[in-house]
């Protein structure tokens, strides 16, 4: 009867159409008696009011007859619930890690990759780590959806059960670009899957230095590459010790990136704009990158040469 | 809510309720320098609750007032209670 | 105040004030409640590290300020009984040495809140940062309650200030006291919080 | 009562002149239009905001405003919405000024104290929309101030809780007094069951607004400190619990929802006897009804939580006591129609805006019903779903509600009728361009457009258009209406002390009422609804 997406459609669909039904013939019963009444009691036809005597039979049918509609709604959204909880032993163990704003999937064997693939028909567990703020781990298609908190180790789990490209998006609003914070999952056969695997890189060093992990935390990857794409904002490699223009006070002037130029473009980023780029992109961040970390930010800006 | 003979609360009775609420509060010191695990929160937390009865119905006069209101006060901390309970629905279990 | 609302003075209900009071100390109640419940689950969370902090705090201090909180909630309470018997004097004088207590509790508070900062124990500071999470949120929770119950340590002062003058003048007597009432209300509720802030902060085992 | 000799309290002469016999007035019935005109002046910068998030969202990409704007617009729209509009909304006007009077009173047990919610609550709003004007950006964490976006934000978070806190303290001393109201001032004779149920609800709602709201002015307290020193409750590094802030927000925040909606039954319950010139079926339920909503609503705070990783009993707990919460409003609704039943119904503006409301509130409360199941939410939580939810309940409830009382009472608040040609018209476009605006909400909600996405794939655009267009009808309707309230009290004919007539204690006395309310004791039915 339902798309067969994933294992949970089936539970959330059943409780949803059940829910929804019921709410339909109420809406529909209760307004057309509303219509009738105001058609047939009107004033014009009806120029004298009944005082009726309140039934307490009335009252405790329609008590009864909602209660226990609502507890066999809440039967049935429970049961569709429940083995979104119970994740099966031998399911793959994904690390979705979700900071601002992007996904990171890690699989096993340490390898990652900025969409999801999935082999279909196979369990897989998500493991949801964020290094910020709340993130929300959503695949609508998949009647999937748990938040990713800092600090608490979310999960949640699936068996894809169709081929095809589905929509991940980020559903807890976490800032700036929120709504940019999407990614790809795509379902392919097992061998293409491992094939996929296997051509991985492996995880980014990184993650051990002191001045990558502020930098990460603050979300600075969103707008700045460290590979010499230009995103939002210039790439950082190679960016310590290069020479380039800014724009200070409307007039041009020719800088080299040092310990000081870094500290003010990260304190107050509209004193020297570089060249090309429009001003007020950036926010200030004084006050989140601490005065005694910036040193290791810096440190960590010289070990990014352009080889 | 008419008592306009308002209940005149003897020095006495005063004297006696300090005297007893001192009293908890050293068993509380001594309770507590055991180790008795999990019932030492338990019994101060009683006798903490015990106490604020005494400070409530005599201090506060509350003994002497409507009956509504001493059930006011009660669902108050119920309602506190029952909230305290049921965020450990969640903590207790995750 | 204006001419127009005169009307509202004629009627005076002593029953109303007290309930509004009773009302005002469920509202305070709750704002507590929502600290305690936040310690209570953190204490849950970080017992070991609860009790651990706990020692650096000074038992003997708080059994001092129970002392003086209890022994000042009777002697306001006294002094309704005093004002009842029409003992002006008496009432002033139990007034005055609750507002005594009131002060001996804050110069407690002052130097023991002062013997931390001076260990650079304070929210926001170094130390504090560098100190083991259970620790850290033991601090926090002890600085953040042991501070909201002094600042309502201080307005309960002032109410109760206010209520020495207004019996020194006259205008609170045997049978117009809902003001000293109320104040009294208020300074028990100081006293009911203390109650289970002291248990809760200073014994954990 | 010779109206020769009576004296409104709008011309009475009091101590003060001109603005200040306003702004220092401690008549209810005065300090409930201080409200109202506040109310509605902000009414209206929320609206234009909600427009502005509209037009924005009438293409994918940019259209007219930059992502940091539409993050800002979100949350003042739902700051001003919430706490400044819909909070105080029925309560602090309606409740002022006929609270006191349907009970038979000559004002609320504290008059100073209802002056001073009024001065806190501008000054709480005052602030709230400074942070329009601060440098650092207006705040950008969504109403709901969810940490630890909202401990780390460079926005004005600081200022805008402060608000929010100061508004909640205005709200506890409006709830405190009519609390005291009606225990302490009711006519001699009249016993809480023979109360009119327009007061039943305000006393209910009031135990909500002063047991519940010191819960969220602790957490924000808590919030400003986490900022401030780094206290460290919600912050996971220093060993806090960001889950746990959801906790404390909700255990206000659901409440404060029945905050919105129980006033907005109340007024229901007052027109649709009137209009039906029959008492109102089941009186006892429908007050009862009221205290059960405001009980039980203060156990369900978790339905808000069921993805940020609850322990399973938490949420089948939550959703459990969800659905009974719901079963008070469905008795409520199946009285308000059997009231309908076999009276004399005269189809008057206040009861077309009525019936709209019954309409609009089930669908609204009916798919509160979906997101009350744990498997359903999953799929639409944090979507557009929830925004149609709500923005039926608010504004389909609470505000169609208070356009109904205002076409109900203002004949009796300023002695003035308005046309009801272009009162109908009105409430139906209303009524056309509100569907148009939130149902296809619904729609791509459960198709999973998030919610608070500044940007969205073309699939959803369809919908997006539709509500934008639905969003400017519903604006000009509204204007609409206004334009016919303003001309009706300016230039509008005289109207009689009780022109529907209606039974409860306000039909009893002149248009405008006098200062005092009652010149001679009210006369206290044993029905308040009795139309024999
Ligand atoms: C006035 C405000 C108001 C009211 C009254 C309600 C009423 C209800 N709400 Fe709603 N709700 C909000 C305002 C309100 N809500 C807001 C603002 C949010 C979003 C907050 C945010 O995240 O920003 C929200 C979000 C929200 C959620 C969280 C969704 C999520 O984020 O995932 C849930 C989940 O359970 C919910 C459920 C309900 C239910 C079950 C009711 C019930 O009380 C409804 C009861 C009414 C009826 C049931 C209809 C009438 C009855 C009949 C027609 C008879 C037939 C009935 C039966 C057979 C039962 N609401
Ligand atoms: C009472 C509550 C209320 C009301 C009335 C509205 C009204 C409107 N809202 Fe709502 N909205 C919220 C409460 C409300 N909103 C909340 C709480 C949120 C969530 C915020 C968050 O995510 O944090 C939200 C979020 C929200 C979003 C979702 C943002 C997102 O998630 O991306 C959108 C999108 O279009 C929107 C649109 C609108 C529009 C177009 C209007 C209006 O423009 C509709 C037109 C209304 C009018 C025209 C009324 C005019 C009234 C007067 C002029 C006063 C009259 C007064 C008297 C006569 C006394 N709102
Ligand atoms: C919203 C996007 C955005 C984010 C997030 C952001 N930046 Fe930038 N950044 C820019 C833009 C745009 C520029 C170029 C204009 C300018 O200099 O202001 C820039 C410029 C810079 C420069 C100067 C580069 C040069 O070539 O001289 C540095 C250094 C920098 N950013 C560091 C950071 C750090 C560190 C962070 C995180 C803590 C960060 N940025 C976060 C957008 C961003
Ligand atoms: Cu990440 Cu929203
Ligand atoms: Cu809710």
């Amino acid at each position: 009867m339902f798309s067969n997406n994933s294992n949970f459609v089936q539970g959330v669909d059943t409780a949803f159409v059940l829910i929804l039904g019921i709410s339909i013939f109420f809406l529909i019963l209760l307004t057309t008696i509303m219509i009738v009444f105001v058609i047939k009691y009107n004033k014009k036809r009806h120029s004298k009011a009944v005082q009726i005597k309140d039934s307490s039979t009335l009252e405790i049918v329609w008590t009864t007859i909602p209660l226990i509609l609502v507890l066999v709604m809440f039967y049935f959204g429970w049961r569709g619930f429940l083995p979104m909880r119970q994740v099966p032993d031998d399911a793959m163990q994904v690390k979705a890690i979700g900071q601002m704003w992007k996904w990171t999937f890690v699989y096993p064997g340490n390898k990652q990759s900025d969409s999801l693939l999935l082999p279909i028909n196979k369990a897989v567990k998500m493991n949801l780590f964020s290094k910020d703020v709340i993130h929300g781990f959503s695949i609508p298609d998949f009647r999937v959806k748990e938040d990713v908190v800092p600090g608490k180790n979310n999960y949640t789990w699936f068996i894809p059960g169709k081929f095809g490209n589905y929509d991940l998006y980020c559903s807890a609003y976490c800032g700036l670009s929120h709504s940019y914070m999407l990614a790809l999952v795509r379902i392919v056969p097992e061998e293409e899957f491992n094939k996929w695997l296997a051509s991985l890189p492996l995880k980014k060093a990184d993650d051990n230095n002191e001045g990558f992990k502020i930098l990460d935390k603050n979300g600075c990857f969103s707008c700045h590459s460290m590979d010499g794409r230009k995103i939002v904002g210039p790439s950082f490699k190679g960016l310590y010790g290069s020479t380039h223009e800014v724009i200070t006070n409307g007039t041009t002037r020719k800088i080299t990136v040092d310990d000081l130029y870094l500290e003010t473009s990260v304190y107050d980023p509209d004193k020297d704009v570089v060249a090309g780029y429009p001003p007020g992109m950036m926010k200030s961040y004084k006050g989140l990158i601490k005065e005694k970390d910036m040193p290791k930010v810096i440190e960590y800006f010289k070990t990014l040469k352009a080889q | 809510m008419d008592n306009n003979g308002s209940h005149i609360t003897e020095y006495k009775v005063l004297i006696r309720i300090l005297f007893i609420l001192l009293l908890c509060t050293f068993i509380t010191i001594e309770i507590t320098s055991f180790d008795l695990a999990a019932f030492t929160v338990t019994a101060a937390l009683l006798i903490a609750g015990f106490k604020s009865y005494l400070v409530l119905s005599y201090f506060m006069h509350l003994k002497y007032e409507s009956l509504l209101l001493r059930i006011l006060v009660s669902m108050v901390f119920l309602l506190f209670f029952v909230i305290v309970l049921i965020t450990f629905i969640d903590y207790s279990f995750r | 105040m204006s001419e127009h609302n005169t009307h509202i003075d004629e009627h005076r209900d002593d029953e109303a004030s007290k309930l509004g009071m009773w009302l005002f100390i469920f509202t305070e109640l709750l704002l507590f409640g929502g600290l305690f419940l936040v310690y209570s689950i953190f204490r849950a969370q970080y017992p070991a590290n609860f009790h651990e902090s706990s020692l650096e705090l000074s038992v003997t201090i708080g059994v001092i300020n129970t002392v003086v909180l209890l022994f000042s909630s009777m002697t306001i309470a006294m002094s309704i009984t005093a004002i009842q018997k029409k003992n002006k004097k008496l009432t002033l004088a139990l007034i005055g040495v609750t507002i005594l207590m009131a002060f001996i509790f804050l110069v407690n508070k002052y130097f023991e809140w002062g013997h931390k900062f001076e260990h650079g124990l304070y929210p926001g500071s170094e130390l504090m940062q560098l100190l083991e999470r259970g620790h850290h949120l033991y601090f926090s929770l002890y600085f953040f309650m042991t501070g909201l119950h002094a600042l309502h340590i201080v307005i309960g002062m002032v109410l109760l200030v206010i209520a020495y003058v207004k019996v020194n003048k006259g205008s609170i007597k045997h049978d117009k006291f809902v003001f000293l009432e109320n104040g009294a209300l208020y300074w028990h509720l100081v006293d009911l919080i203390w109650i289970f802030l002291f248990p809760l902060l200073y014994l954990i085992s | 009562m010779n109206n020769n000799e009576h004296i409104s309290f709008l011309e009475h002469q009091g101590k003060y002149k001109g603005i200040f016999a306003w702004i220092f007035a401690t008549d209810h019935k005065r300090i409930a239009f201080l409200y109202m005109y506040a109310i509605a002046a902000f009414f209206l910068v929320g609206a234009i905001l909600g427009l502005l998030m509209r037009f924005e969202l009438i293409a994918p990409g940019e259209t007219i405003i930059k992502p940091q704007t539409y993050n800002g617009l979100f949350t003042v729209h739902g700051i001003i919405m919430i706490f400044m509009v819909v909070i105080p909304g029925l309560s602090a006007v309606f409740g002022n000024f006929f609270l006191p009077i349907l009970i038979g009173a000559k004002d609320v047990s504290f008059p100073k104290l209802n002056n001073f919610s009024w001065w806190l609550f501008m000054f709480g709003s005052a602030l709230a929309i400074a942070t329009q004007l601060l440098k650092s950006g207006s705040p950008d964490t969504g109403w709901t101030f969810y940490a630890p976006y909202s401990t780390t934000t460079g926005t004005s978070v600081i200022l805008a809780t402060t608000a929010a806190f100061i508004l909640g303290f205005s709200s506890i001393l409006t709830g405190l007094n009519f609390i005291v109201t009606v225990h302490r001032m009711r006519a001699p004779g009249m016993r809480f069951f023979n109360m009119p149920l327009f007061p039943w609800s305000i006393y209910a709602t009031a135990w909500i607004q002063l047991l519940a709201t010191p819960v969220v002015g602790i957490t924000l307290i808590m919030l400003i400190a986490e900022r401030l020193f780094g206290i460290g409750f919600f912050n996971p590094d220093l060993g806090g619990d960001p889950v746990l802030f959801q906790h404390l927000f909700w255990i206000y925040s659901h409440p404060a929802v029945y905050i919105m909606i129980l006033p907005a039954m109340g007024v229901i319950t007052e027109i649709i006897p009137t209009f039906c010139q029959k008492r109102v079926y089941g009186y006892k339920a429908i007050a009862l009804s009221s205290l059960a909503i405001a009980g039980v609503g203060f156990l369900v705070w978790g339905h808000h939580m069921y993805t940020s990783g609850m322990s399973e009993q938490a949420r089948w707990f939550f959703s459990l006591l969800t659905f009974i919460v719901a079963v008070p409003s469905a008795i409520k609704v199946f009285n308000w129609i059997t009231t309908m039943y076999k009276g004399s119904i005269d189809l008057k503006p206040p009861f077309i805006f009525a019936l709209a409301f019954i309409f609009l509130f089930m669908i609204g409360g009916l798919t509160g019903l979906i997101l009350g199941s744990v498997a359903t939410d999953i799929q639409v939580h944090d979507t557009s779903f929830i925004v149609a939810h709500f923005h039926y309940i608010i504004f389909g409830g609470m505000g169609f509600a208070f356009f109904a009382a205002i076409h109900y009472w203002l004949p009796k608040m300023y002695g003035k009728m308005y046309n009801f040609k272009i009162a109908n018209i009105s409430a139906v476009s209303l009524f056309i361009g509100f569907n148009l605006l939130y149902f296809p909400q619904f729609i791509i909600g459960i198709q999973g457009m998030p919610r608070r996405y500044f940007d969205y794939f073309p699939k959803f655009q369809w919908a997006q258009v539709i509500s934008t267009i639905g969003g400017v009808i519903l604006v000009s309707a509204v204007i609409l209406m206004i334009y016919n309230l303003i001309m009706g009290v300016r230039k509008g004919a005289k109207a009689s002390a009780n022109p529907w007539n209606g039974t409860t204690l306000e039909w009893q006395i002149p248009s405008p009422p006098s200062l005092e309310n009652f010149d001679s004791a009210p006369i206290v039915k044993e029905n308040p609804y009795d139309y024999n």
